[in-house]
């Protein structure tokens, strides 16, 4: 009983002198020390997560400054705390793949709260009174999106030139923009070509889960030609091609889909793909340099920016070795020209530049600029 | 009397088992204190004791279920020590357990065989049709007949999977049988198999230890019988002439057989009814139960076990709904229809299975005895500590529970004073009505001399008690009436009075 | 004798036919034809073994929370080693490799609650995260179409079946299966009869990992891609087979459970596809099946009047 | 052996207080200036909250695992009808938990299934109720209410409950009657606690504190989502156990486990991005601790076989 009150009373003033005195201890003076951006990204596995975040890294690399990345797993609670913790980690700046519009008034309230400049990636702010609300704020910078509405257009279109008739739709989280915007862009082309949608199924992540909802579509309706992938980090588009593959169906069920698989090569050789788009992990680089140039003293604009960029679309075989070559084995900005993109390095850049950069980002232009 | 101070041993012969010097400690409690312990081949032995005199540590460690803490064993005048029961099986010595020793979920097959399964592997696989015939010989071989050996041992009665226990013990062709205290869940049936089985084993020249308390059968199968009390050996007698009286005050020692029940040999207590119970009927257990509880008497209710009283205490308190009949506080006016009514109108109930169903066993000595009483000591919802506290010590101060502080965990208690915990808690909540099913079951002499006069003091106080018990003496010795039952309906009710015998209550039970 | 297994093989019977009878009826076209019935059957498969392996942990009355990150790391790991040693035998190296890291990860699953004496449910918490995090570290499973035979018919099916009758064995005909039910029913009384609890709960896991193996080399095969989960997501990857699991216990009375728990796959299985081809939205089905679920061991779980239920 | 149970007691204390020292250290002190140390009483608030419903079951020796769809289905309910008045939203949250309590304890106590299965079965029934009523995406809350989350709010009210919910469950007869559930449900009952009732009011509170949790998440982030509490249960659970609470429950139950928990999960969380640790590593660092602190401070001897 003694010995518990005397540890009890010792235990307690550690504690005192950790809340109180331990930080004048620790305290150090400010030094110069490089950029640091901070990234809230979904997950660290997983193909596309995983190129983002090393491409991050790579320019940051390039530019002298660091990345910190926090995972939050899509959900907004875990999104805020991300924030939260990273700028009290100091980031300069903060960049996030928000889940919903619905939680970016919090994101910003926490950028202004903290004078810290706040862009987005890989999203666009569809409603309307949340974007007005944003935009007044002085400390969110912008966002870069592609145009997911077009990507699912055109990818729609590409199963109609196939003579596509009856179509479902495999398409990953539900309420995701993204996906939702590319499920908009498919019905749309379908409507206009005349392809019946026969079924949907959402919050698809996985290959298995993917290839059992593909066996069932094809069980559960014979006359089914085409099944569009919405995305899901290519783990759906593999179950998929599989439960094709299985069923003896290539050639008959033809496949579309958004974020490219493992194995792009084969499965536009063996015709198991009509068309895919992908490459766009390359978006978040772009609020990267957004954001750089604004921490660096050079702001590309005073005023929120919009950056739309486009997807890599592949048809062809050799669309995808090129891909590989120019874009997987290599960054898809060499140093010069990431260090270009700067103001502190290339005085005359402007976001008229940037946004030319971007929405000329395409398989063309990569292999033109690296050849 | 026919005690000789131990067997005549022949010095040259070896015995077929010997236990030396044997001690047990359970946490705080001497289970067993220097125990010398011998034997011989073809002998029947009888074991007798009061509950918790360490016969069932004995034979736990004979079997190899526990271990001794020193001394040492021989067999055949070889070391023996059995690291576990399947050592024990090896070395021809098994044993009957008095709980429950087969495990739901498997056949009977399995049950018998468990443990010894690689008896039956064909190619790492078990052949279980060879594992069915087999156990079908072994129960045939004991003359139970009704057992499929693929049933489910879960869809059994309780008697069948004691006869499954028992032929699993003999299966291994033992030198050796220990049977503990099988025979009340035994029928007549039952019992005859089981001794038909010991006579065979006899004459094989095999032994057999019988624990019982039933001292009728005991003396009746039994050669010679060893008296245990509190951990230690008392005596061995030869049966012979034995009487059943003279083993019985053996087994609780005669200085204390004075003092040890109520000294008035007349029914004394108020005419006031506290507890009136009307045809009080649950179907296939009892029938038409009515009587009335006065303030300051000890009500006694015995029968066999299965005679619905053990129910009906439960149904007093309020844990049984009764198909028909009611239970009324006079007092009060109250209806008991539930448990915690009958807690608010001051019943209280000691339960039979008091490791399971009386005590906490994971919880401190404190909040065991304070859970009762916790909406009298709250003011406002609010429970001080220090009112929790003191009302636990008064009723361990009361009761004389021995312990190291208040906040010890009950696991770590004896016997005895884990009943006494049990009893305290509704002594310090002031019940007015207790109901005590079996209070001194398990627990040694001393503490049971306590239960008694804690019965009589709280009996002057003007509580008013049921007593439920099996043990005809205790009936006899304490209460001023008793109810007795058979098959669920009252039988006949005994008045206290000097010249009542058990022989005479007996005849009513069964 | 004959009589009652005719009863009993309709009592099991009597679920999955009616909930096809129900889908039936709503959806005859869709739902009715043969290759439908087909591709349940195979997809049952899946889910049902790694439910197989856990009946031998859940027997025991332990938990495994881990078994997702089990099958995630274990086929990444069998898949690149695969990849990585090259042709020629590459189912074998394939299928060993699976299986050697689920047995492994399971024996340190085992181990671990053996050692630190927590209970399993904490421990199978806090070894999920380390193994979510070294799949991470590895990267994805990316199986060529060349390697995936068995995740087709009939072969995944082989494998399926032959999962089927080495879980009915292990579990219905060893004396390791009837160790674990013993120790199941009874953990005091299967140790005073002799029986090694340690080393039985030890096999438990063991067998568990070679059913999770068999899954991951399944699922790798028939998926083609495994991407690791992170953050306790591959949780998300126990619940089908828990589900399985708590169907098996509910017809523990009338069939073994080995048998019980296929058809308690089947039966969510069809419940999903039979929403799928009704065009019942995503969302609605894990409420359903939740809800179907809890009706089924509602009332099939009936406790005895003084059982304590936690 | 004696000692032991003693120190170990203070285990949970002392892992938090090494985890504080070593990542302020880590740190050089940032972790726990002024405005840091709100930030994690910000992050662990709704955490803490939770833990202290959960608390209530888990002493009975039960699981709650619907906490996470619970928190994701309120925030709902409370978007949905902040919509139509923001004073509404609040006691929506609450009925929501109330309801979902009602239905989780009263499968328990009547039906006797399992409440492993029961919350589990109720977290997939939730999860996609909340999938509905956010219409498969979000629901944003009007941007007044943002101004909600504010510490003038979440001190008080965290303190209020801590106190309160303490009380209750160290000094009167509920709590009390809820460890005696634990400790031997038969034995309790035999004692008068009137066993089912306690077992639907533990439900209840649990429910009902996650209801408001609901909607202080919802208040924080602006939005109730789709995902929101996906897997919160697993956060709850590991920040109870790492806590000290014992998954049997009984007497050896304690109330600060839910606010050490809570509190050191946020630290870590917090902590290891302020130190700068690999995202992917953060994980492993977590388990490591996770199962580190549990060896360490299980009470083996009170729990007679450990499952």
């Amino acid at each position: 009983m003694k010995t518990k009150k005397v540890l009890s009373i010792v235990l307690s003033l550690v504690f005192a002198f950790v809340l109180f005195g331990a930080h004048m201890l620790f305290a150090e003076k400010e030094e110069e020390r490089p950029y640091l951006i901070g990234v809230s990204i979904w997950a660290d596995s997983g193909p596309l997560s995983k190129k983002v975040i090393s491409n991050l890294r790579y320019a940051a690399d390039v530019l002298g400054a660091e990345v910190e990345v926090a995972v939050d797993g899509f959900k907004p609670d875990n999104q805020v705390s991300n924030i939260e913790n990273l700028i009290a980690r100091g980031c300069d700046a903060v960049m996030i793949c928000n889940c919903t519009d619905a939680v970016v008034p919090k994101f910003v309230k926490l950028a202004d709260e903290s004078k810290v400049p706040l862009a987005l990636y890989f999203r666009k702010i569809n409603d309307p009174e949340i974007k007005a609300y944003a935009e007044s704020s002085p400390y969110f910078i912008g966002n870069v999106h592609e145009d997911e509405v077009a990507v699912g257009y055109s990818l729609g279109k590409a199963l109609a030139a196939k003579g596509c008739k009856n179509a479902v739709i495999i398409n990953y989280n539900k309420g995701d923009t993204t996906a939702e915007n590319r499920y908009v862009g498919y019905k749309k082309a379908f409507a206009e070509t005349g392809i019946n949608l026969l079924g949907e199924q959402w919050d698809i992540l996985d290959a298995e889960k993917a290839a059992n909802t593909a066996e069932r579509f094809i069980a559960a309706f014979p006359e089914i030609d085409a099944i569009a992938v919405g995305g899901g980090g290519g783990g759906p588009l593999s179950g998929t091609i599989r439960a094709v593959k299985n069923h003896n169906k290539v050639g008959q069920i033809h496949i579309t889909a958004s974020d490219f698989g493992p194995d792009i090569e084969n499965s536009l050789k063996n015709q198991e793909v009509a068309a895919m788009s992908g490459g766009h992990w390359t978006d978040p680089f772009f609020t990267f340099i957004l954001l750089y140039n604004y921490v660096d003293g050079h702001p590309l604009s005073d005023k929120v920016e919009t950056i739309t960029m486009q997807p890599i679309y592949l048809t062809s075989v050799s669309d995808a070795q090129d891909y590989t070559k120019w874009c997987m084995d290599e960054p898809p900005y060499n140093e010069e020209e990431i260090k270009n993109m700067t103001v502190k390095h290339n005085k005359g850049f402007t976001l008229s530049d940037l946004r030319r950069i971007a929405a000329a980002f395409s398989l063309e232009d990569v292999m033109e600029r690296h050849k | 009397m026919a005690s000789t101070n131990g067997v005549m041993l022949q010095e040259e012969d070896v015995s077929l088992l010997r236990v030396d010097n044997i001690n047990k400690t359970f946490v705080t409690t001497r289970a067993l204190r220097d125990v010398k312990f011998e034997v011989e081949e073809g002998e029947i032995r009888g074991l007798v004791g009061e509950n918790g005199s360490g016969k069932s540590t004995l034979a736990s460690i004979i079997s190899g279920i526990i271990y001794p803490d020193n001394g040492e064993m021989l067999k055949h005048g070889k070391s023996y020590e059995p690291g576990s029961l399947l050592d024990a099986n090896r070395s021809k010595i098994s044993i009957v357990v008095q709980e429950m020793a087969t495990i739901d979920g498997l056949t009977v097959a399995a049950n018998l065989f468990l443990g010894e399964e690689k008896l039956f592997k064909k190619f790492g696989f078990l052949n279980t049709s060879g594992m069915n015939k087999s156990s079908m010989k072994v129960l045939q071989r004991f003359g139970i007949e009704n057992i499929k050996p693929d049933a489910d041992i879960s869809f059994l009665s309780f008697e069948d999977r004691k006869l499954v226990e028992f032929a699993k013990a003999l299966y291994v062709e033992p030198d050796l049988l220990i049977v503990d205290e099988t025979t009340a869940a035994l029928s007549q049936h039952g019992r005859e198999i089981l001794f038909r089985e010991i006579e065979r084993l006899k004459s094989k020249n095999r032994s057999v230890i019988f624990i019982s308390h039933d001292l009728g059968e005991v003396i009746e199968h039994c050669d010679h019988i060893t008296i245990m009390k509190d951990g230690e050996i008392v005596d061995t007698v030869t049966t012979g002439s034995l009487k059943e009286r003279a083993l019985k005050e053996l087994m609780v020692g005669r200085e204390l057989q004075q003092s040890y029940y109520r000294e008035d040999t007349e029914a004394f207590y108020s005419d006031d009814v506290v507890l009136g119970v009307s045809d009080l009927t649950l179907e296939g257990s009892y029938y038409n139960i009515s009587f009335e509880l006065h303030r300051g008497e000890v009500l006694g209710i015995g029968g066999l076990t299965n005679c619905g009283m053990h129910l009906l205490g439960k149904t007093l308190f309020g844990l049984e709904s009764a198909s028909s009949g009611t239970i009324e506080v006079v007092k009060r006016k109250k209806v008991i229809t539930n448990y915690v009514e009958a807690i608010a109108n001051g019943i209280g109930y000691l339960p039979k299975n008091r490791d399971q169903e009386g005590l906490m066993l994971l919880s401190s000595i404190k909040d065991n005895i304070c859970l009762p009483s916790l909406s009298k000591i709250q003011r406002n919802t609010f429970i001080s500590p220090r009112k929790e506290r003191e009302l636990a010590e008064s009723g361990t101060r009361q009761l004389n529970i021995k312990m190291s502080s208040i906040n010890q965990f009950c696991l770590y208690l004896s016997g005895g004073n884990k009943q006494k915990v049990t009893l305290s808690k509704w002594l310090v909540r002031d019940s007015d009505i207790l109901i005590l099913d079996c209070p001194t079951r398990g627990i040694d002499v001393a503490v049971k001399a306590s239960i008694y006069s804690l019965m009589q003091e709280l009996k002057v106080k003007g509580k008013s008690i049921i007593m439920i018990s099996e043990e005809l003496q205790e009936l006899i010795g304490v209460s001023d009436r008793i109810i007795v039952l058979k098959d669920g309906r009252i039988k006949r009710i005994f008045s206290r009075r000097k010249d009542l015998t058990e022989e005479e209550i007996i005849h009513y039970m069964i | 004798m004959n009589k009652g297994l005719g009863k009993k093989i309709l009592t099991v019977l009597i679920l999955p036919c009616a909930v096809y009878a129900i889908f039936y009826a709503l959806q005859p076209k869709r739902f009715g034809n043969l290759q439908t019935l087909y591709i349940m059957f195979q997809q049952a498969f899946l889910p049902s073994i790694s439910a197989w392996g856990l009946c031998f942990v859940m027997t025991l009355g332990l938990y495994d929370l881990s078994i997702g990150a089990i099958i995630i790391l274990s086929a990444i790991v069998g898949t690149n080693l695969t990849l990585f040693i090259g042709t020629g035998f590459g189912y074998i190296w394939l299928f060993f490799g699976c299986l050697a890291t689920a047995v492994i990860l399971e024996l340190i699953n085992a181990t671990g609650y053996n050692l630190l004496k927590i209970p399993s449910m904490i421990v199978t918490i806090g070894l999920m995260i380390l193994y979510e995090t070294a799949a991470n570290f590895m990267g994805n499973a990316v199986l060529p179409y060349e390697l995936s035979i068995f995740g087709r018919a009939p072969y995944n099916i082989i494998v399926g079946i032959i999962s089927l009758i080495i879980a009915y064995f292990l579990y219905n005909r060893t004396q390791i299966g009837m160790q674990i039910k013993a120790i199941g029913g009874s953990e005091i009384i299967a140790r005073n009869a002799g029986v090694n609890v340690g080393r039985v709960k030890m096999y438990g896991f063991l067998l568990c990992g070679v059913f999770l193996g068999i899954a991951s080399f399944l699922s790798v095969s028939y998926g083609g891609l495994i991407i690791p989960s992170t953050r306790m997501s591959s949780i998300l990857r126990l619940f089908p087979p828990l589900m399985g699991y708590f169907i098996g216990i509910a017809l523990k009375k009338v069939c073994n459970i080995i048998i019980g728990v296929f058809i308690g796959e089947v039966v969510i299985i069809m419940v999903v596809t039979g929403m799928v081809t009704m065009g019942v939205p995503t969302t609605y089905q894990q409420m359903i099946t939740g809800l179907f679920l809890l009706t089924v061991v509602g009332i099939a779980i009936k406790a005895k009047k003084d059982e304590v239920v936690k | 052996m004696r000692k032991m149970r003693g120190i170990k007691k203070i285990i949970p204390y002392l892992g938090l207080i090494m985890i504080i020292i070593l990542f302020s250290a880590l740190t050089q002190g940032s972790l726990i200036t002024f405005r840091n140390l709100k930030l994690i009483f910000n992050q662990a608030v709704v955490l803490i909250i939770a833990c202290i419903g959960v608390t209530f079951v888990m002493s009975q020796g039960s699981l709650d695992l619907s906490q996470g769809s619970l928190l994701g289905i309120s925030g709902a309910m409370a978007a949905t009808f902040a919509a139509l008045n923001t004073t509404l939203s609040l006691p929506m949250a609450l009925l929501t938990g109330i309801a979902v309590g009602l239905i989780n304890g009263s499968l328990l106590a009547f039906f006797k299934i399992p409440s492993f299965i029961i919350t589990l079965c109720v977290l997939f029934i939730l999860r996609g109720l909340t999938v509905i009523a956010t219409h498969s995406g979000s629901i944003p809350i009007p941007f007044e209410m943002l101004e909600l989350d504010s510490y003038q709010i979440k001190v008080p009210l965290l303190v209020t409950i801590i106190v309160i919910a303490c009380y209750f469950f160290n000094y009167t007869k509920i709590g009390k009657s809820m460890r005696a559930i634990g400790s031997g449900e038969v034995s309790a009952r035999y004692s008068g606690v009137p066993v089912e009732r306690m077992k639907i009011l533990a439900y209840l509170v649990s429910g009902v504190l996650c209801g408001l949790c609901g909607w202080l998440n919802v208040v924080r982030t602006g939005a109730a989502d789709s995902k929101t509490g996906l897997l919160f249960e697993l956060d709850i659970l590991t920040a109870l156990v790492l806590g000290g609470m014992p998954l049997t429950g009984g007497s050896s139950a304690k109330f600060h486990s839910a606010i050490i928990g809570g509190l050191m999960l946020a630290i870590l969380s917090n902590g290891m991005v302020l130190v700068g640790i690999k995202a992917e590593l953060q994980q492993a660092v977590k388990g490591v601790i996770f199962l580190l602190a549990v060896y360490l401070s299980f009470e083996r001897e009170s729990v007679v076989l450990i499952k």
